[in-house]
């Protein structure tokens, strides 16, 4: 699918746009495209989010389709799902991602299982935006990596862009799977930039597909939105080491890709994870049990994972020393065991 | 920074704080000080005679469902049922009280109200039975899925309503939850929602005294559970809950009012759960003889058959023929209940997303080669297993 | 079933539902119609001219300790700040009407209270300047630690004080919350805990009109936010949050009220937040001047002022002593936050369990090696670089 | 340390008791022998809870020790944490897995948080109690295994007993423990027996180790919870087969048992990790992840694991196929490459 057929009439005009803009103009197009797209959270009418990713919204839309609710998040995912069951497509925003917990219950119990136990009677075609991870210098609950939570529910599809691309491509793909989606924007490449044009056609690759950002010979990093730009730094400064790092960035966390990932250690032979939520428990456990699963006997080293430390996150001035960075990714290459093979 | 410096300083007169004036009066958001009745007092005039013995037939209906339910769990044909014996009012007047177009989110108890509502009982039951989750397509009877997680229905209700007014739908929701219930977050939250968007939604609490094993006292110190109504500046209603007439009358009074814009209403309706919380509940560690005694003469069923009958709206004929009908529901209901569901195991695949993804495909194949394993060994078929 | 065969049928009349009576007559629950206020109307004869003094001087020194910690956002020393610029008042009697054995549960916008209860500024302040997420022991001044998930806080203040009197400890805990807090379900189920259980503890709501940038009309239908007292059985008091008297005295009678057993109480101070909601946030884009300029007319240090000064009991004298104690504060308060945190980032590992497990002994090795590495590269200590 | 010293004065009658009521006692010594330990949840009073754990403690200790809360389980948790900075144990009952999740923001920004950031001013000593997993035919949201979230929250103990002798023993120890433990209580063992003396000392090894169960030569079964009855099974089936399968049980998800595992799959060479929460996600990534670090070049095959579907959980009448069961552990066995190795 591509994006000129999902937002209409376009031009072309490439100039550098953030991660942001491009979020925001992927919600303005689909509700531009589809009127029973809704919008709704804490700030994201007036203000425009308090990343001002709905800036506009509601002067554009009105306040019907871009709604300021009081402020309680089960409420504002529960009357979600009244709507769509109505037949609406809301699309929820959680203002960070700790502040997505008091809707855990009807995340987990209602959106998640809603479509299997009505057997298909009932989809919920929600899309919950969750501004995730940290690097941004917030204070404490600001910068929570909670998608090991959303990837050990099924039910649920768990969405994260690492380009100004992908974040308007995915985003839209999100708004308009009949799924749920968890849509986890990486807060600190919010400002990230680059050439893209809202006006410009742009291939978009179906929910589910991860993408090599970087071929590489020697070892895989498979990473995936706020670590992305990390592993493609530490790919750069792995070839003066000898190394020629390919980078796959999974863009969607589920369904996975296992074909990309899998495709791509057994011609490499070695792979590291790197995310910066915490370790135990993390998403890279489950990235590197199915590698291994699947390419045994083409590894050379076990897959090793670079994540966060095993600590609740720590206070801004810390958190330099918790993020996975481009040393901490190279040492873990540097292990991945180059004298038993290649 | 001083008195001087300030602006305005001058003019300053003792007022109240600028932005601050009530939103609503609150005096017509309290409820009556007593439950609101109508059998045995001068409201019962107005009530329509029709709707009297409608409800009559229906309440004596629900009680030989709620019984014949309870009976086949004991037969091993249900795996539990939350009885609803002593609360056939509320169930009865909140099914009778909607449009067709209207929606009902009923809690897990209220499959009674589903029923009442138009579902066929075998499909409101395949939760209790365990065979399904939901047992009937949800838009059908308008009937959103039996609720088992406490109070999570509400703002289900609440953004259904608001969705529907935003597409210029005449709907109304009505949301059903119990006493406890109230207590759960999300009661909060849904009622706050509703009063902001002055959503057509109508909550109706069934106060049946008790959580589980708690008790009310336990649960909330409030004047009453209706009186929560107004700190979300919407009415509260507190109504006899075994009055049928009354319950009706109430809720007609908060659908219609949803229905011409006016916002949400909280309806409690005090009633009293006369069967344990479910059949593998043991009340008696929790509560006396005599405090059920007491509320068996209160039933709501007598309490309309007496009506009618003193009013001669109803006579031996009319109680026979009631309980007749009641009678071939229970048979037809025992009947279907007592065939054993088929069911294929490769659905638990089927509906998890709307398409499979690569790994629930690879799970499914594996399913299928270890049933088709098993009816290589015994000879039956994996499908259709169901116990 | 008919009427004859249901025991205790004969007997019946028309009575409410047998277990039904109001735990609690709703009248004296109910707030005032109007914000309560002192200053300025006939109550003040009443008030303790010392009192009134000693609020006056924290006014004025809380004043400027918002406006100290808002410049040091702008020099960079601070992360980003919560102003209570407008509030002082609430903060402020807060703060003081409660007894040292008691305990104070502040939001993150309260540092003010905290400090005015007598924490050290540059401890309340670690959070925002990013060094501690809790700078500070909650036990040596009993203050939790400052809450950022909204109404998350409340329920730790029923447990505490339900705990302490379950102790026989004669503790009140007094916790604060913004508006838009109220929505959340927290509120909801620590205020129906809170009465449930008797508990020695009062909320304070600050009203300062907004969450963010939604105005209470947005967040709320009710007549006023006190109001959602009664839907708990609590009184709901409504006060002029910007009148320090009128704000200590309710809140004075709140804690007596809990401290002597009487239960929870919910108190809404009706005030305005003058700045932004943080330093990061235009308030521009939400509300215009003239509201605020409404606001600054009913200024909490101004109305306290004017009284003083009026009565006599304030000179030249007195406004330039307690401005002169507040430069002082202000003045060590930004000498204290102009030296760089030491930080050790090994301490990282040191309190998230009691005991360390071997998962993070080795992640700190890990740690520690590339600390020592990075000291052999620049020669700088690897400890200590906290910015 | 031993329950002895921890219960006081005991005989020796040694006859079978159930989980259930190995649980029970464990809550009443605790409670007999610390007063701050206080019970609260919905119906652990005069009901004695709906699996009848706390049967008798609100009669034995007064309703203020065993409380009977309102219906929020936010609420619970909620003032539990705030009897706890006062110095009391609560220990909380959730009465059902799924009904654990309207608690979650509790849990995750305060409960597993406080002690770090209070830089371990405000140690947290709660225990909370969740009935958890299938095979009960329960109906929807009484069978969710969601070991998988607690496991990812750093400051969270993960505790859970198979045997009838750590139900009691964990229990007191996780009550025992000055930082925040998630108990982790298998349903379908609530009824199972062994021989007990609720008198006799038992020796209870401290929150953290796992035991092996069953040793063996030819592979490593790493289980824990409910599936250790259905891993003993399989292990004595394979016999049969020629594998003499170890059994491990990891009792402890939080903290993690690294030596014991390890040491016992570089002993085998393989190893099968057994849950029936969801594959995807679940504890399983984690723990095969962490073995293959460990013991790589000690492993014939890959780690396999055999776990739930990747699905809601089922309704009753479907529960045994998507629980996974002896034959499913053997297939798995059976695919760990025999030829190659050993
Ligand atoms: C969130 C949640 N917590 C706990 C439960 C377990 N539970 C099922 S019914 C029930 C009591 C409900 O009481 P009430 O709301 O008064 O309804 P009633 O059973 O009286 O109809 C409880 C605690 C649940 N279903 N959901
Ligand atoms: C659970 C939760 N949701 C969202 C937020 C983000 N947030 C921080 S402050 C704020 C507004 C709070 O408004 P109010 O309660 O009125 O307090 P005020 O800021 O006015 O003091 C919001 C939405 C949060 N901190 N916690
Ligand atoms: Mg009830
Ligand atoms: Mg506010």
């Amino acid at each position: 699918m591509t994006t000129a057929a999902m937002a209409g009439e376009r031009t072309d005009r490439v100039k550098p746009a953030t991660m942001a803009q491009a979020l925001g103009r992927a919600l303005r197009d689909s509700m531009a495209e589809d009127p029973t797209v809704h919008v709704l959270g804490e700030d994201v009418g007036t203000l425009g989010g308090v990343f001002r990713i709905t800036d506009g919204l509601a002067k554009e839309f009105g306040e019907d389709r871009c709604t300021d609710t009081p402020l309680a998040e089960a409420g504002i995912l529960g009357t979600a799902v009244g709507m769509a069951m109505y037949g609406l497509r809301p699309v929820v925003e959680m203002q960070f991602d700790a502040f997505a917990y008091p809707a855990f219950e009807q995340l987990i119990s209602h959106v998640a299982k809603m479509r299997n136990r009505t057997r298909g009677a009932m989809p919920l075609p929600i899309t919950v935006r969750v501004p995730y991870g940290g690097g941004i210098g917030g204070v404490e609950h600001h910068s929570d990596s909670s998608e090991a939570y959303y990837m050990a529910t099924p039910g649920l599809h768990v969405v994260t862009p690492a380009t100004v691309d992908d974040a308007y491509g995915l985003l839209r793909a999100s708004i308009a799977s009949d799924d749920p989606v968890v849509f986890l924007e990486p807060k600190r490449l919010y400002w990230s930039k680059a050439p893209w044009s809202p006006d410009a056609p742009v291939e978009v690759e179906p929910i589910g597909r991860a993408v090599v950002r970087r071929p590489g010979r020697s070892a895989t990093l498979i990473t995936y939105g706020p670590s992305l730009p990390v592993c493609l730094e530490a790919a750069e400064a792995a070839v003066e080491e000898g190394w020629d790092l390919e980078v796959v960035d999974l863009r969607s966390l589920v369904p996975f890709d296992d074909e990309t990932v899998a495709a791509s250690v057994r011609r490499t032979g070695r792979a590291v994870v790197v995310h910066e939520s915490s370790g135990f428990g993390g998403p890279g456990g489950e990235i590197a049990a199915r590698v291994t699963e699947r390419c045994f006997h083409h590894l050379e080293a076990p897959v090793l994972r670079v994540a966060g430390f095993d600590i609740p996150y720590p206070p801004p001035m810390l958190e330099r020393h918790h993020l996975p960075g481009v040393d901490r990714v190279l040492d873990a290459v540097a292990r991945l065991q180059w004298e038993a093979g290649s | 920074m001083t008195v001087q410096e300030l602006p305005g300083a001058a003019a300053y007169r003792p007022t109240p704080p600028p932005a601050w004036k009530p939103l609503t009066n609150p005096a017509p958001l309290l409820p009556d000080p007593e439950p609101y009745r109508v059998l045995g007092t001068a409201a019962v005039a107005d009530a329509d005679p029709e709707l009297l013995l409608r409800l009559y037939a229906e309440l004596v209906r629900g009680r030989r469902y709620n019984a014949q339910a309870t009976a086949l769990t004991k037969q091993g044909r249900l795996a539990v049922y939350p009885s609803s014996t002593g609360q056939e009012a509320c169930e009865i007047a909140a099914a009778l009280v909607l449009e067709e177009r209207d929606w009902l989110f009923p809690s897990y108890r209220d499959t009674l109200a589903a029923v009442a509502r138009g579902l066929d009982p075998v499909e409101a039951l395949t939760l209790l039975r365990g065979d399904r989750h939901t047992g009937y397509d949800p838009r059908e009877h308008r009937i959103a899925p039996l609720c088992t997680p406490l109070a999570t229905q509400l703002p289900h209700a609440v953004g259904l309503a608001h969705a529907a007014r935003l597409k210029g739908d005449d709907v109304v929701a009505l949301a059903m939850v119990g006493d406890g219930g109230t207590s759960e977050g999300d009661f909060h939250e849904a009622l706050n929602f509703a009063a902001v968007w002055r959503a057509p939604v109508v909550f109706l609490v069934q106060n049946n005294g008790f959580a589980i094993s708690v008790p009310l006292a336990k649960q909330t110190a409030a004047p009453s559970l209706a009186h929560k109504a107004v700190g979300y500046g919407m009415p509260g209603r507190l109504v006899d809950g075994n009055d049928a007439a009354a319950v009706h009358q109430v809720l007609g009074e908060a659908v219609a009012r949803a229905r011409a814009g006016g916002g949400p209403t909280l309806v409690e309706a005090v009633t009293y759960r006369m069967d344990a919380h479910t059949n593998a509940d043991d009340a008696t560690r929790y509560r006396g003889d005599s405090e059920v005694e007491a509320w068996r003469a209160h039933d709501p069923i007598m309490l309309l058959e007496r009506e009618l009958t003193e009013r001669g709206l109803l006579g031996e004929d009319g109680i026979e023929e009631a309980r007749a009908a009641a009678e071939r529901m229970a048979a037809g209901l025992r009947a279907r209940m007592n065939a054993d569901p088929v069911l294929d195991p490769m659905d638990l695949f089927t509906h998890v997303y709307a398409e499979q993804t690569a790994q629930l495909r690879e799970q499914a194949a594996r399913l299928r080669v270890e049933l088709d394993a098993e009816q290589g060994q015994d000879g039956t078929s994996g499908a259709g297993d169901g116990r």
